[in-house]
């Protein structure tokens, strides 16, 4: 029995803990561990280690080294493997030590993990979940920091989720492992220690492809999702103060995008400004613009704006701050939309 | 390192049996399906050939030379072990219990043609070259996590050891001893590129040692050579004593694939020449007269059937229902997201093409 | 001595010779192999096959072994090769066989290939051109026919070209092998022998960044490159007999966009059709919306319409013609736009 | 295995010589030279973990009880060679040439400290595991193709075997019998993962079989073994006769980073308690007295001018000029295309966080 609960926290009456947005991953984790032992977790040092973020502490001495499995340093062999595994009725939980390290394993996920179900017309199918931390602003050495989000929206067949709370991510992850597709969980590792909230200790699930409005307002909608969440708030907080109110929106889910909760926000504002942290050209920036195209082209009353990062590698860390979206960009963007 | 690892041969070019230890293996029924099994192999694909230049179907990769290797091969699988071949390995799969008609609509553009009969675990073949092993590890990861006796067996070639998903899939598969064989068609080439620009060893054999696993280096073009090499390595595989690397070495007559010249990089008169000696039916039926199991009526009554069923594949392949372009929306997830469902909405209300 | 020449064609009193695409692309291989020793040419069968499509036909026999190179299997391995190549000053043009192959050599192209001359302050540059044909509607089995440039154009660091006649290839590839910095050719199969034209044999260069206006037109603009140039064409044909003018262009260049020609033109018709055989989610389609949101938002008379390959794998060659785009699609998009 | 790969000693933990064979290479300069080195090293890295703890510096990588292994190989370099280190050989360029100042700013965030000092081709540390090795493949083949006699060198670690690019670029390097030396330092463990669960071979010199190439196993806390291996190394890289690989067996006494908690996986005190046992430069030490080239004069000496030379270099690094966002944008690309000059004057025209 899976309760279905799509508020910002936990009803009234649930069993909670509090928790911070990775205790949730582990709790979720343990969660669909103990409930399906066709579910598994892989990849480097999520064994004995507890992982390097420690988002599977415990998780071995809990259900053994056949469950929790320390994998050779082989992304595109681990990742191979838990297809392999996926095809022949198991459940793997992949974890890729950084989103960064994803790139050895980009030809399994390409060719493989998205394609497999259509390509034997669901013959075999592949329920597989692909954790990897991501995102700069920690202070991380390079490619560690890399925000790749859009190389995997852009990729039929794999569906891309990316939690800013702990309740969010508990109920996520559970969703992802229950899905029947292979899900990308990113996981913004700047949010990782940030705030604790209330958490069900029982299972739940927040229904994949749904976004969520998290400040109601009428003149601007702002989108984000990830670390740049917190960053959009703090920017519709201080604009509050000027007496412009933004409709904020954690989009959740990039692939499929929430149509609806996009052209909702922008029919009633008529003004967008979309954040992300990734590169601007070709950023899901684009995609969101091409869907409230799509859907809003008459109610645009300023072109969108988008806050993001640019168009250079995510550099050395004492300067990353200078590249990753912060609230001050994010208000003059706001302004530029209101004023034009 | 070709000492250190010897071709492997119980039946000589000749027909005869390299050691009389090896009599009591060779029994007329083993006889009799292995040639069975090849014939039928080579029938399918010379029909191949054939549609193909008929413009029947599109491009083709023709296996001819390699039916030893394909069904020696096959042949040592239990019915629920899992086979992953690559494209050039359909006559393994068809050994395996492949469905021929699928086997061919695969060649004409059909995605149903790489949907495995629900019987045999059959994986579609990979095109990326060497991404099959790493799956091949994982899927007999998991037979040992449920407790079975299960095992996987990977086809590649000699081109793909250069990839690092060979590397990969056999360094994971050895660490958790898991039971599957690597099995490595030699035949030289990578489409032109001849096996000493891929590599620098001697042998693809000894490359087990890298992982500390058994490497065994056999004539691929003697079918009992690769029968017995594969089935032990299944019986250690099944045993829990992880993976075993095999290099059957064999000679592809024809070209990589239909569209492809192989004068441009390679003597090819010179490899016909050889046919007579080295083809591994030819090599069958000489050991057939040599032990006087040389059945002239049941083989011309199994060629014929053969034949037959080739014929019957084909026409059915032909008649097959006509493609529908929906296939390509409603198997990308369980549930069609509403990009892809809207996309298919917009398509095939319209007049298309 | 670089002629630089940007007309459709070649000039009065040129030497010239007439080629298809693939012809136009040997001749500039062979051009910068004789003029420059730095220049190498290396990839799978690119050598005594003269490479699977006869790209590289007789360029062995005519620069012999050391410039240019059979490899092994091994796209990560012979990329990451070019890397140190191009580190030690020479100039690598790296073939991959098919587009969709390049993905094993996606690590050494993400993290090496683009941040080379970032991370060192230009210390170390990579002067290296990647060739790749690619898309759909040749008949060729599965992965061979991905359509892929979105993945390059959201990489900073690698500058992103594909031609659509001979005249552009061989100066495109001319001015790609004589940036300083990385570029990916992008060369569309299905026009490899296509329409033949006259080909300057001495050297020219046809420059980065700049599209062409193909045809011209008042009521909507098309973009497009690769093999959906022509689809796009014809469909501007066809328009023309119901007096609906289409201004055409190809945009020859990926990253970085032409954002003058997609302005004017937009400003020009005020509306907008963009035609690419990639998914349509997160195709660069989405990126070329933005850059009109950016630049032309006032004078935009109706959503801008999207003719795109699906968010599905690229199918089987069966109903391959039913995922890509053809001209009828693109004239219902004109008709939207028009009729909006 | 381990009888194939003996461990190559030279100079034993008690610091004997393994060999009167070995007298006559053994200087006293190049004692010196070596606890030079060595000693610089140490007191680098030591004040890279002290730095860090201040927290002066962000995470940091300590190599120590690899300075042996570092040096021993960076000193086999001529002057032109090629060096592609991890991120755990700043020891191994610092010995090579690189620039204590910039060695210290990479810590720092700075991609200043990534950028090599002119008179030596260093390239900056591969993150990625094992894809410098087609690098050094490349850049070495590149060597032969100007037909100078220079060569190549890449460093990585045991974990990195794991890797298709480790892979690809040994094949690589073995067909064009390109002039680099592939040295692992095997320190048993990446992060937390231990040697035997990244491989089933019971060294990563016998990988070398594989390729065709000669594979060493040395004992990494030896310089002499490993310096005479590197060595023996280039020699042949330089003779045209192709690559090696080099396994030196090493132990890396503290955490993976400062980051790292080693407790988590292994008995960290064990491993401390065997540090007066195996430290190399301790072994060094034993050498001297048994060789009577125990010069405490000098060394008191070397090691103040060290610790002067590492205090200054630190100062100097925490003077260093600012770091400028403008630097992300000017190296992208040669050329600035326009959305990159945009995004700067956007942000640079700005108030910024
Ligand atoms: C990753 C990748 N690169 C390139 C290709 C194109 N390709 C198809 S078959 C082939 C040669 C394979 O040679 P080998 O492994 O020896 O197998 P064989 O075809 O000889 O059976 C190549 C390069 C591919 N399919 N996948
Ligand atoms: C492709 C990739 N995957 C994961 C990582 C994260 N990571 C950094 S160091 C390391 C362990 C490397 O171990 P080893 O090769 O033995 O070198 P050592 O650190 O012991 O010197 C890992 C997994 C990485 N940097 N690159
Ligand atoms: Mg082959
Ligand atoms: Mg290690």
């Amino acid at each position: 029995m899976v309760l279905v609960n799509d508020s910002k926290q936990a009803e009234a009456g649930q069993q909670v803990q509090t928790m911070n947005l990775i205790q949730a991953i582990t709790d979720g984790m343990r969660t669909m561990l103990a409930e399906d032992d066709r579910v598994l977790v892989l990849g480097e040092d999520v064994g004995v280690n507890g992982g390097v973020f420690r988002a599977t502490e415990g998780l071995l001495d809990e259900f053994g080294e056949h469950r929790v499995i320390d994998t050779p340093l082989s992304e595109a062999g681990f990742t191979g493997a838990a297809v392999g595994m996926a095809l022949n009725g198991l459940k793997p939980i992949v974890e890729i030590q950084f989103l960064g390290f994803v790139y050895p394993a980009y030809e399994q996920i390409a060719t493989h993990v998205t394609r497999m179900r259509s390509r034997t017309l669901s013959h075999f199918t592949l329920p597989m979940v692909i954790r990897a931390p991501f995102g700069a602003g920690v202070g991380a050495p390079e490619i560690h920091s890399d925000s790749i989000e859009a190389l995997f929206t852009h990729m039929p067949g794999i569906k891309v989720v990316c939690p800013s709370t702990a309740y969010d991510a508990k109920g996520l992850l559970t969703a992802a492992v229950e899905d029947p597709d292979p899900v990308l969980f990113l996981e913004p590792m700047r949010l990782y220690r940030g705030k604790r909230e209330d958490v069900p200790t029982e299972k739940y699930t927040v229904p994949i492809g749904k976004g969520k409005r998290i400040r109601e307002g009428e003149d601007v909608s702002v989108f984000a999702w990830g670390a740049m969440v917190p960053v959009a708030e703090k920017a519709a907080e201080e604009m509050a103060k000027e007496n412009i109110s933004c409709d904020v929106i954690d989009l959740r889910t990039l692939y499929p995008l929430d149509k609806d909760i996009i052209s909702d926000s922008v029919q009633k504002t008529g003004r967008a400004v979309i954040v992300h942290e990734a590169q601007e050209t070709g950023g899901v920036s684009s995609e969101v613009t091409s869907v409230i195209n799509d859907t809003s082209f008459l109610y645009l009353k300023a072109p969108i704006q988008r806050v993001t990062g640019f168009d250079v590698p995510v550099p050395f860390f004492a300067i990353e701050h200078d590249y990753l979206p912060n609230p001050n960009r994010v208000k003059d963007a706001i302004k530029e939309a209101v004023n034009f | 390192m070709k000492e250190k690892y010897p071709l492997m041969q119980i039946v000589d070019g000749s027909g005869k049996l390299t050691s009389d230890s090896y009599e009591n293996m060779i029994t007329e029924e083993k006889v009799k399906d292995f040639y069975y099994h090849m014939f039928r192999l080579r029938t399918y694909d010379q029909k191949g050939k054939a549609l193909q230049r008929q413009g029947r179907i599109g491009t083709y990769v023709p296996f001819e030379g390699q039916e030893a290797a394909q069904v020696g091969s096959a042949l040592a699988l239990e019915k629920d072990d899992w086979m992953f071949p690559t494209y050039r390995d359909h006559g393994a799969a068809l050994a395996f219990g492949g469905d021929m008609v699928r086997l061919y609509l695969y060649w004409n553009g059909r995605v149903e043609g790489a949907v495995p009969s629900p019987e045999r675990n059959i994986v579609p073949a990979a095109v990326p070259i060497a991404t099959q092993l790493p799956h091949a590890a994982g899927a007999a990861m998991a037979e040992t996590y449920k407790g079975t006796k299960n095992a996987a067996i990977a086809y590649f070639g000699d081109g793909a050891t250069s990839e690092g998903d060979f590397h990969e899939g056999i360094n994971i598969a050895s660490v958790f001893k898991a039971p599957v064989v690597f099995f490595n068609q030699n035949n030289g080439y990578a489409i032109s590129v001849p096996i000493e620009k891929q590599m620098n060893s001697e042998t693809i054999a000894q490359k087990a040692v890298a992982y500390g696993i058994p490497g065994v280096r056999v004539d691929g073009m003697d079918i009992f050579a690769v029968h017995t090499a594969v089935t032990d390595a299944f019986d250690r595989a099944r045993r829990g004593e992880g993976p075993t690397l095999i290099e059957a070495v064999v000679t592809r007559f024809g070209p990589h694939t239909t569209a492809d010249d192989p004068t441009k990089y390679r003597d090819q008169e010179a490899v016909e020449k050889t046919r007579d000696e080295i083809d591994p039916i030819l090599r069958l039926e000489r050991l057939m007269k040599n032990l006087d199991m040389y059945d002239e009526a049941w083989i011309k009554e199994t060629e014929q059937k053969i034949v037959d069923e080739v014929e019957a594949a084909v026409e059915e392949m032909e008649k097959f229902t006509p493609a529908d372009p929906a296939v390509m929306f409603d198997h990308v997830f369980a549930e069609a997201p509403w990009p892809v469902q809207e996309q298919k909405e917009k398509l095939l209300g319209r007049s298309g093409s």
